[in-house]
Parts: C-alpha cells; structure tokens; sequence
C-alpha cells in the first residue's frame, strides 16, 4: 500500500481524505485505482496530473516505480512559458 | 544511482563562452525568420477581427468579398469542423470564432490573395452582421453573480455550487492548522493585490508560411517554440495526418512561452489548401496584442502571520486569474508557487480562473507564479518592516530546505535557496549607501522547471566532426550549450560540432520548448547519445584490435584498452575510429529518447534601488543584482542572458505594462507606443551571480534557468517603493499616476 | 493613392487645392505612415514637400533663425545656433520619438499633427515663434498657437501648407526650456509638458516670461498668469508655487490610457516649474 | 494603384525597383528586393528593427516610403560586413553573447554604427538614449551595452 498525498480539491472526491491509501507499484497503478476506487478524481486525472515522488515531479511516466515508502504527492499537470 | 544521475567531474568545456553557432547569421541578417520565407505562387492572408468585446455572430457574408480580383480563398468557421475535445475546441475556436465573438480581435474569417493590399481590400468587403451582448473584461466584475456568462456550461466539477458560470475552475493547495497558526502571530497582515495582464512582447509578430498539396501533403514553416506540438494541433484540426503535415520551426524572434500556442497556424493551412497554392500569413503588432499571448490579470489577497522575531507561523493567498475567453487551469501554478520559498507549518492557497471577454492567455516564463509571489513578498516585506526585521534574515529564517515539506505537497530534495539568500546577503549590493527618495527590495522567486519528450540523435562524420539534431527551436543560445555538451561528453573541440534544430519529418517528437527544459532535458539527451556513440565507438576500436568492448573505454577522446591486461594500443581518437567507419561496420551515430523528470526546481532572490521622483510620482531604476541557482552554468553568457531578461521584463510588468480595456470591452494600447516594455535607456545594468548547486537529476547537475527570473522582480520592485517613499504598492503596474495619488493619499 | 514630390512650394499648394478627394502631406512621415498602416486615412494623394528648394534649410534671419518645414530633429540638433539661442525648442522637438524618429521627423509636421502632445509644440509657443503659410492666396505668418484647432484638426485651409518656421532673436540674458513627463525615459507621448521662456534682467529677475503647457487640454495652452507670477522674481519658491498653481487652474485635460485628470493637472505645474529653472539657470550662464 | 519606378542605391550598389505608392521602404526590401535583414516588429517606428539609414541618417524604414527612396543612399544590415569580414560591432556582438533570439540585432547593429560613426566615444548613457528606439525583448540590453562599447573601443583603437 502507498498512501497518496491529495492537494485539496480534490479531497471532496475522496471522501474528504487529505490522503489516501492505495494498492500500486507504478504510477500508471497508481491513477487507475484512484480513478476507480474514486470515480470523481476521473476529470481531473483526464485532464492531467503530475507525480511527486519523494519530491521529484514527473509529469507523465505511467512505469515509474513507487516504493511502500515513498512519498507521493499528486500534483496538477503544469506547463512552462 | 540512475545512470543519469549527477555525477561530480571536473569540466573542460563546459562553463567556458564559445561563439554560437547561428551568431554569423543573426549579425548579418541572414538568419531566416518566420515572415522571411517565400515560395512559389505564395498568396498573402490577412484575418478578419472582431470589433467587439462579446457579439454573436448573426452571418457572414464572404460573396463580394470573393468577387475581388485577387482573391483565392476565403475561410471562416465553417471551413473547420468542431473538434469533441474540450482543448483542441477551445484552441481552435481561438483561432476561428464560431458563433460568437469573445473578445475584442477574435478572429471571424480569412483571406488569401495574390497581394497584401487586395486581401486588406476583401477583408472590408466581407459583410459580418453582429448581436453585441453584454461584455465583461475586470476579473472581479466577472465572478459576480449576473455577470454577462462568457461561455456557459464551461465550469469543470471542482467549482463549487453558486458560483458565476464564468468561474471554470477551482483548486486548494496546502497543509496544517491555519488558525492555530495565526493565532501564535504577533502581527497577522491581510493584503489585497491585483495585477493587468501583459504580453510576452516578443519583438517578432506571428508569421507562417503554409502549404497545402491535392495530395493531402502539408508544409508549415512557422515562428514557434515548438513545431512538433504545433503540428499536433494543426493536424488534428485540419483531419491531416502527423506524417504528412512537416513542421519546419525557422528562427525564433522571441517567444517568452507566447510561441507555446497556435494562433492562426491552421488558418493558413486551410486558406492554403482551399486555394491550392502556398499561403504567407503575417500578423501585425496590433493582431498580436489583440488576439495573442497575455497572461492571465489577477485579484488576489493574501494574509500572513508573523512572530515578532521574524517567524511566518501561517499563510494564506486567495488568487483569483483570468485567463481570458477559454477555461484554464494557469491558477493551479500560481497557487502552487506561491509560499514555495517558505518552510510553513499552516498554509493554504485557494484558486479560482475566472472567464472574461478577453484572449486566450498564453505561456508566460513561469506562467502564473509573478503575481502570487509579488502579493505574498509584498506582506512579507510589510511584515519585516512593521518589526524593524533584516528582510534577508526573515527570508533565511523561514527558507525552505531540503527536507521540508513544500507548500504544494512534495518534500523537496536538495535546493539551492538558503545559498542564494546567503549569496545576497554576502554581496556589497545589500549594504550599498542609498540616497533620499530612494528605497532597497528585495524578493525571492521559484520556479518548478520542466523535463519533458525529447529526441536527439548524434552523427559522428568521417572526418572526425558531429552533427548533433535536436528538436526544440534555439531561443536564446541553446545551440552553443547542446554543442557544449556533446563536446564535453565526447572528448572534442566545441568547434567540431555543429548542432541543428530539425523539422517534424526527421527526429521524434520533442514537448515544446518551455518549462525552462531545453538545456536540461535536450542536454540530458544530447549527453545519453554521446554516450551511446562512444559505445559504439569503442565496439569498433576492440574490434580493430581484437580485443573485447568491455576492455575499451573513453578518454578525453580516443578509444583506449581499460587497464594493462586489455592489451597495448595507441589510444585511437575518434577522428580515426570515424575515418574507417565504412570499413568496420557503418555510419556512426548515437541516439536517446526520453520523457526526461527531475529537472529541479528552482530559486532566486533579487535585489533592487530604486528612486521615486515624489513630485510625479516616476520611478527609476538604480542598481539591479539577480541570485540565481543554475545547477551548472553550461554556457554562463546564455545562462546570465536569461536571468537579466527574465529581470527586465519582471521590471516591465512592475512599472508600465499592462492591457488597458476602455468601457466598450476594446483593448485600448494595441501597440508598441503604449503597450510600454523598457527600453534601453529605463534600465541600470542588471548584475548577475550564478550560483552552482548541482541538481542531482542531471548528468552535469544543470538545473533550467529560464523562467524563474521573472518572478522577483514585481516584489522588489514594490517593496523597494516602499522603502523609498512609504507607500505600498498593492495594484499592478506601479505606473506614475497610481504611485502619485499613493503618495498624496499619505500626505 | 497618388504619389507627388513636389518640386515648389506653388506645385504642391496646386497638387493639394486640385484634389477632390483626400489629400495628405509628406514631410518626415513619422505620423502620416502610422496613419497610413492602421487604416486610420486613405488618401487620393500624398505630396512630398522634401524636394522642394529650402524645405531642409536653416538660415539666419533678423538675428533669428527661419527652419524650413523639413528640416529633421536630428538636422535641427546639430545646429549650433540655434541649440545656444533656443536650446528648449531644440530640446521639445529632440524629444519626439526615437533617434530614427529624429531622422525624418519635423516641426511643422508635429504642429499639424495638432496633437495637444505635440512635444515640439509648447516650446515653439513660448518662443513666440510663427509659421510661414503657403497657399493658394500666396503666403502668410501666423502665430505657432494659431495653428492647431484641436486634435487632429489645424487651423490651414485647404491647400495651405507650411513652410517654415522663424524663430525670432533673442536679447541677452534669455533662454527656454522644455520638460515633459512620460512613463518611461523614451518612447512615449507626453502625458503633460511644459516649455518656457524667460527673459532676465540685468539685477537677475525674470524680466518677461512666456509658459506653454502641453497634453492638458484640447491644444497647447499660453499659461498667462503662470508667466505673470514669475515675472519680476528670481523665481523664489513662493514664485514657483504660484506659477504651479496658476497652471494647475487653466488646465483642463482629459482621463485616458497615458494619464488621469489629477496626474495631468499636477504634473503640469511641477514641469513648469523645472522647466522655469532650467531656463533661468540658462539665462543666467549666457551673462 | 499605379506603381511608380525607383532608381536609388542600396549599400553601395544602384538598385531599382518598382513599388505602389503606399508601399514602405521596409516593404520594398524585404518583399521586393530580398533584403530580409530589417525586420518588421511593429509597423509604426516603435521598435527599430527596420533600421537602416537613409542618406547617412539613422530612419526607421517602416515610416519611409518607397517612393521616398528616389536618388538616395540606403544602408541596410545587408551592407554591414566587409565582404566576408565582420563588422567590429558584428564581432563584438557574438563574442558578447548580445542577442539571445536575434530579431533585433540587424536594427541594433544599424543604430549602433550610426551613433559611433557620430560619437565613437560615447558614454553608457548616450548609448542607451540612442538606442531607446530599438526594443530588445531577450537580454534586458545589458550585454548589447557592453558589446556596442567593446566594439567602440575596438575601432577607437584601430
């Protein structure tokens, strides 16, 4: 289990959990069960979402490898100028 | 350690200021821009602007219009179908009203003809009859509940219930119990802030050259910062293939994330195929402050509780942007970035974009983050002065780290924040005497930097030289710091390697060229395909040989036998592996692909005198120093050029820029004479010190540096008007009317 | 759109009364071509008044000097005697644009542009400098504030042209200057400005005086009773405060994108102050 | 409308060229006569990057006529460098790193001869005020000052 760190808006949708725990390895793993285990986090995962693990931010990168340790931060999907 | 991970060496190249490779062309006027192509045959375009602030759009009449002598091809929202997906709906919708006009230039139909002066002609020919509705530009205004609706039904399932339709979307960011935390302040400080929009001001307008066959073939040659994401969109609005539609990216005048975004690109693609000819379209200035770019003008408070020992005990910003006619989510950044210099135990941002009748905003260096961090150092500054507090110690005091837990959410890994403060803090700048009416500021700044797709692919030449192609269009000097690297990593001189931008046709895809990611992530991959060149390198030298790969390594160079027992061998350079490629297998070349992560955020601290003439209210700027953490500085003249741009348009956005909107929804300084960006003789020299933390996603520890440079200045800025004159400065631009009436207001 | 160099002064007053449609003229451009790319006018016809014998020259007249209706900012800047007898007219008309703006644009042509920001205008007023008219009546002198009408609207009738402007002479102990406020150091239109004249005294007093304030109303205005409350003074403080406010009390300007009412109002006078000071300090070192 | 014929010279060589009378100088070298090298940011003289000169004056050739050309000396970035010689200011700006994406440099380049032509010794300040009219939007003219005075330097030396 890897616990899931939700930036605030989202909570509503997770049952107004700050975080959450969910069964993953990967990041792919990882927004498939959110999605599923929270059907109103699915907009914003269409719409995109970045991951911060253990304070690195991927914006993509569905194999990237989550440890049971790891810190896990869902973030926006952001871009530059 | 991932093999792309830092590792610590000392550089023979890199860091050094070699001559770019594209300077010639660009100092004799032979580099080719976006309105500098022609081709046979070529047709002009000119586009048809809205007049209005918000209007529905009864009917077009393009027949007397297409009766002109000269005229090709006219195109309007009805030549382009309407795409299912929300984004590419919007982004073409920008380019082409459909039904209704959302703002003041919104493009409503196109022509191609043989001249300039006939397709001005046709344009007055076409006959638009317009509903006007109620309009509604002032982001405030917009939010209020009976507020003209922008568009309706936009809203994404964030937004809470109650709201005006033009409100699209919410977020809330942060940690910890606010009001604990202020109650442990000493002084607790409520601010309100609002800031205009302004462009990116790049100094060359749009331009295209489009080019459509009978055969569904496509050319574009365009003025973009990134040709692979333009072609995504244009074929996907034009039902085109990516493989036939070839994106040549010419040379850049300017982009500042304004290029990230099509604007009229597929308007031309489809005036080009309608009239089955080449098609040149050209916006002038006035177009490209009406219908391209701004950023997003804001309404924002902020509220902050501080210890009088200097202690931020809880923060909190409410931010609300407009980014114009279409939803978007730039607030999330903004909101995000906002307390990132600072270690909080409480704090909290809350965003909301708000629809308004203006254009579409665009990417602007760290878009979003200026005006959240201008309004949160804004109160740190009047925080640290109600207390008689050293502004750069507070900073220190309550710095983030490594190790702490970022206002956003993540912990951040090693960041050079504490070391650029220190810097500062070391520099003679921060105790130079000041003189009367004149003040010190001083901001922090953060961007979070980005990776991204990149492709590059590395030739090794028979005569010992290497071409290096990547895909992301040089802005400000890439080229010098790509060849750089491959010149470090392969053990050559820089001279040896020339590195070109390539089209769509003849490299995998690259994301755009923003997010401060080129030097990092092209670099990254530049550096990867070296390796794999070198590899293939010293396959060739063992074979030569005959002794095994692995007893072959690479040395300022030249293959040579790893150790004693590999045998004896003259190191072998790569001149001469690359002389008898043919013989020993075939053309050389290295390749890497990558979605690159781990670009490292970014910090910086400014400091700025400046003088207020308190009779008019005119502020000057003295003396100007940027701190910047650049992980490593691979081409230090490029890497200072970023942070002294990046500075001045800051300074720009602090004093004299901004969109003016008159009653009627019109933009009201279209231009270059009242769209005011500094000039030279505004401007002090703007210092530079690079600090060099290494960033440890990166095989020379670069960090990007493009963007966050923008960001301090609007707080500095502000923060040094008030210790000039004793005014703080919550609206931006600080122009002289509103500084004057602040001062008055004080007596 | 027809384009003419007209090789006299009599050919392009035939040129523009012969018109029946629009009819523009050329000299540095430097408004007529901004105007011409926005769509803002569509002339029939376009005469350029370069070519014509004398429009670029400067020469020295009754101990004044008369500037052919061509002469550039950058012509007239290096021209010694003028910049030492009228150095706030030089220094109003140096002002405008850039130094490519400098290149081509005029005096007359900033005075028929009738801009009330017109930065050559208010010190060519308190030169008390006059305009030589060409028209179809032959030629006649009018007053610089003569000229403009309103924005965008001169006092020439159709055909009429300028064709120089004299600057009169000047006694010793008398000089001028021009200050004007701009959001940035460059660039920019005037929000308010303000040129002055002063002729001094042998004991140092401001013996007459002319202030012209500009951008503060619909054209340049003769700030009478500003010039009147420096006269007789070294300008003393209490003097200046008394021209500022006289300023102050005459102008009557508008709310745009470049200024406020109030920012306009108050600029006025404290340009007109500087300005005053300037030019006394100029009268005084000329001895 | 009537095109009218222009006999001119252009950085030394005779030129001619037919234009519209409407036509800006600007126009006729870059859609006429091939001289891409002056730029056209804004249309209406606020930026610079159209600079040439005109008869040796500094002209932004956006707000000159075509027709104007008749009889004149033109000077265009084109002309700049001696055969295949740089300029020292066209040096200068390399090795200074003064341009960043460069749509400026050929008017910078242009106003910058002009003034040292007239002032090869002038001061920061001069420099900045002669070049108020060139907008660069990349450097933040810092090393654009530093390089104009390199080069300044350079040809005071020589």
């Amino acid at each position: 289990m890897v616990k899931v760190l939700l930036w605030g808006t989202l909570r509503s949708a997770a049952d107004g959990q700050a975080e959450v725990e969910v069964e993953a390895g990967t990041f792919k793993e990882l927004l498939d069960e959110l999605a599923s285990r929270y059907p109103g986090l699915e907009p914003q995962i269409r719409r995109g979402v970045s991951l911060a693990l253990d304070g690195k931010i991927y914006r993509e990168a569905w194999f990237t490898e989550i440890g049971p340790d790891s810190e896990v931060v869902l973030m926006p999907y952001m871009t530059g100028g | 350690m991932a093999l792309d991970a830092y590792q610590k060496r000392e550089f023979k190249q890199v860091g050094t200021r070699p001559n770019r490779p594209d300077g010639v062309d660009k100092v004799t006027g032979r580099a080719m821009y976006g309105a500098d192509a022609t081709a046979p045959g070529m047709l002009h375009a000119k586009i048809l602007r809205s007049p209005h602030a918000h209007a529905r759009i009864v009917s077009i009449d393009t027949s007397a219009a297409e009766a002109l002598a000269g005229v090709k091809a006219i195109v309007t929202a009805a030549d382009f179908g309407v795409p299912e997906d929300d984004f590419l709906r919007d982004v073409q919708d920008h380019c082409m009203a459909r039904g209704k006009v959302l703002y003041d230039g919104h493009a409503v139909a196109a022509v191609a003809a043989t001249t300039i002066a006939a397709a001005k002609a046709a344009l007055k020919l076409i006959k638009v009859e317009y509903e006007t509705l109620p309009h509604v530009t002032d982001v405030d205004a917009a939010m209020k509940p009976g507020a003209p609706v922008v568009q309706a039904g936009r809203a994404y399932e964030n937004v809470p219930a109650g709201m005006s339709e033009n409100v699209t979307h919410h977020c809330e960011f942060g940690h910890g119990d606010l009001d604990a935390g202020f109650a442990k302040a000493d002084r607790v400080v409520e601010r309100h802030f609002k800031t205009a929009a302004t462009h990116q001001g790049y100094i060359e307008p749009n331009a295209c050259l489009a080019s459509v066959t009978s055969d569904g073939k496509a050319e574009l040659w365009v003025c973009t910062q990134g040709q692979y994401f333009y072609r995504t969109l244009c074929a996907a609005l034009l039902g085109m293939e990516a493989s036939q539609l070839r994106v040549t990216a010419s040379e850049i005048g300017g982009g500042f994330g304004g290029k990230t975004m099509i604007y009229m690109e597929p308007v031309a693609l489809a005036l080009s195929k309608k009239a089955g000819r080449p098609v040149k379209l050209v916006l002038t200035r006035d177009e490209v402050f009406r219908a391209t770019g701004p950023t997003v003008s804001s309404s924002m408070d902020v509220k902050i509780g501080m210890t009088k020992d200097g202690r931020i005990t809880a923060a909190q910003a409410r931010l609300c942007y407009s980014g114009g006619a279409f939803p978007n989510t730039t607030v999330d950044m903004g909101a995000q970035a906002a307390f990132a210099a600072y270690d909080l135990d409480a704090v909290q941002t809350l965003g909301w974009n708000v629809m308004t009748n203006r254009p579409k905003e665009s990417a602007y260096r760290a878009p979003g983050a200026p005006l959240s961090i201008y309004a949160v150092e804004s109160v740190v500054d009047e925080l640290c002065q109600h207390f008689g507090l050293d502004p750069l110690a507070v900073r220190l005091l309550n710095a983030a780290d490594k190790g702490t837990k970022s206002s956003y959410g993540p912990t951040f890994d090693q960041i050079g924040l504490k070391a650029t403060l220190e810097a500062a803090q070391a520099h003679p700048h921060y105790t130079a005497p000041l003189g009367p009416n004149q003040g010190r500021g001083l901001s922090c700044g953060f961007w979070f930097n980005f990776g991204g797709n990149t492709c590059v692919s590395l030739n090794v030449n028979t005569d010992g030289t290497v071409g290096v192609t990547e895909g992301n269009p040089d802005i400000g000097g890439s080229r010098a710091s790509i060849s750089l690297m491959a010149a470090e990593e392969l053990g050559i001189p820089y001279e040896k390697i020339r590195t070109i931008v390539a089209d769509t046709s003849s490299l995998g895809y690259n994301d755009v060229t923003d997010g401060s990611r080129v030097t990092f992530a092209v670099g990254l991959a530049t550096i990867k395909a070296a390796r794999d060149a070198i590899r293939k390198m010293c396959s060739r030298a063992a074979k030569i040989w005959g002794i095994d790969e692995e007893a072959v390594e690479w040395v300022d160079g030249a293959a040579v036998p790893a150790g004693p027992n590999a045998g004896k061998f003259p190191p072998m350079t790569l001149a001469e592996i690359a002389a008898v490629s043919a013989e020993t297998g075939g053309p050389i070349a290295g390749h890497y692909e990558v979605n690159a992560d781990g670009a490292g955020v970014s910090f910086g601290v400014h400091l700025c005198d400046i003088e207020v003439d308190p009779e008019t209210g005119a502020t000057k700027v003295l003396r100007y120093t940027v701190f910047q953490d650049a992980g490593k500085a691979v081409h230090p003249s490029y890497v200072e050029g970023q942070m002294q741009g990046g500075a001045v348009q800051g300074i720009g956005w602090a004093l004299n820029e901004e969109y003016i909107y008159g009653t009627d929804g019109r933009l009201q300084n279209a231009g270059f004479l009242d769209y005011r960006i500094p000039v030279a003789s505004d401007l002090p020299m703007i210092d530079t010190v690079i600090l060099e933390i290494p960033n440890p996603g990166h095989p020379y520890g670069v960090r990007g540096v493009g963007e966050t440079g923008i960001v301090p200045p609007l707080a500095a800025i502000a923060n040094a008007v008030s210790r000039a004159v004793g005014v703080r400065m919550t609206e931006l631009p600080m122009s002289p009317p509103k500084l004057l009436k602040a001062l008055e207001a004080k007596g | 759109m027809q384009y003419v160099a007209a090789k006299t002064a009599d050919e392009a007053v035939a040129l523009l009364v012969g018109q029946s449609g629009m009819a523009r003229v050329l000299a540095g451009g430097t408004d007529l071509l901004v105007q011409l790319k926005s769509g803002m006018v569509e002339p029939d016809l376009v005469v350029d008044i370069k070519r014509i014998p004398g429009m670029k020259d400067i020469t020295a007249e009754a101990g004044g000097f008369r500037i052919g209706a061509a002469v550039s900012g950058a012509e007239l800047g290096e021209h010694a005697g003028v910049c030492a007898m009228w150095p706030g007219v030089v220094e109003g008309f140096n002002l405008i644009g850039s130094t490519q703006v400098q290149g081509r644009a005029t005096m007359a042509g900033n005075l028929c542009n009738a801009s009330p920001a017109g930065d050559a205008v208010p010190s060519l007023v308190a030169a008390d400098a006059t305009a030589r008219v060409h028209g179809p009546n032959g030629a006649r002198d009018v007053a610089i504030l003569g000229i403009p009408a309103g924005p965008g609207r001169t006092t020439l009738a159709k055909g009429e042209i300028i064709t120089s402007i004299f600057l009169p002479a000047r006694p010793a102990r008398a000089s001028d200057a021009y200050l004007r406020f701009i959001p940035r150091t460059e660039m920019d239109i005037a929000v308010a400005s303000a040129g002055v004249s002063l002729v001094l005294a042998a004991d140092g007093t401001v013996e007459s005086a002319r202030v012209a304030l500009g951008a503060v109303a619909p054209t340049v205005l003769l700030a009478e009773e500003a010039a009147k409350a420096i006269t007789g003074t070294r300008l003393e403080e209490d003097a200046l405060a008394r021209m500022a406010a006289a300023c102050a009390a005459i102008c009557k300007p508008i709310d745009d994108k470049r200024g406020t009412v109030e920012f306009r109002t108050k600029t006025a006078g404290v340009l007109a102050k500087r300005a005053a000071r300037i030019a006394y300090d100029r009268a005084g070192a000329k001895k | 409308m009537k095109t009218i014929h222009v006999s001119t010279t252009i950085n030394g060589d005779p030129a001619e060229f037919i234009c519209t009378p409407d036509e800006t100088l600007l126009d006729v070298l870059r859609n006429r006569l091939g001289l891409t090298g002056a730029k056209e940011g804004c249309g209406t003289g606020d930026c610079g990057a159209c600079s040439v000169t005109v008869n040796g004056r500094l002209v932004c050739s956006c707000l000159v006529l075509g027709a104007e050309a008749q009889d004149a000396d033109i000077s265009t970035i084109e002309g700049m460098a001696d055969g295949d010689t740089l300029h020292p200011l066209q040096r200068a700006f390399i090795e200074h790193a003064a341009l960043q994406c460069g749509i400026c440099t050929p008017g910078i380049l242009v106003a910058a001869k002009a003034l040292l032509e007239k002032n090869p010794d002038p001061t920061d300040e001069e420099l900045r005020y002669w070049l108020a009219g060139n907008l660069c939007r990349c450097t933040g003219y810092d090393k654009i000052i530093r390089a104009v005075q390199a080069a300044a330097a350079e040809m005071r030396g020589a």
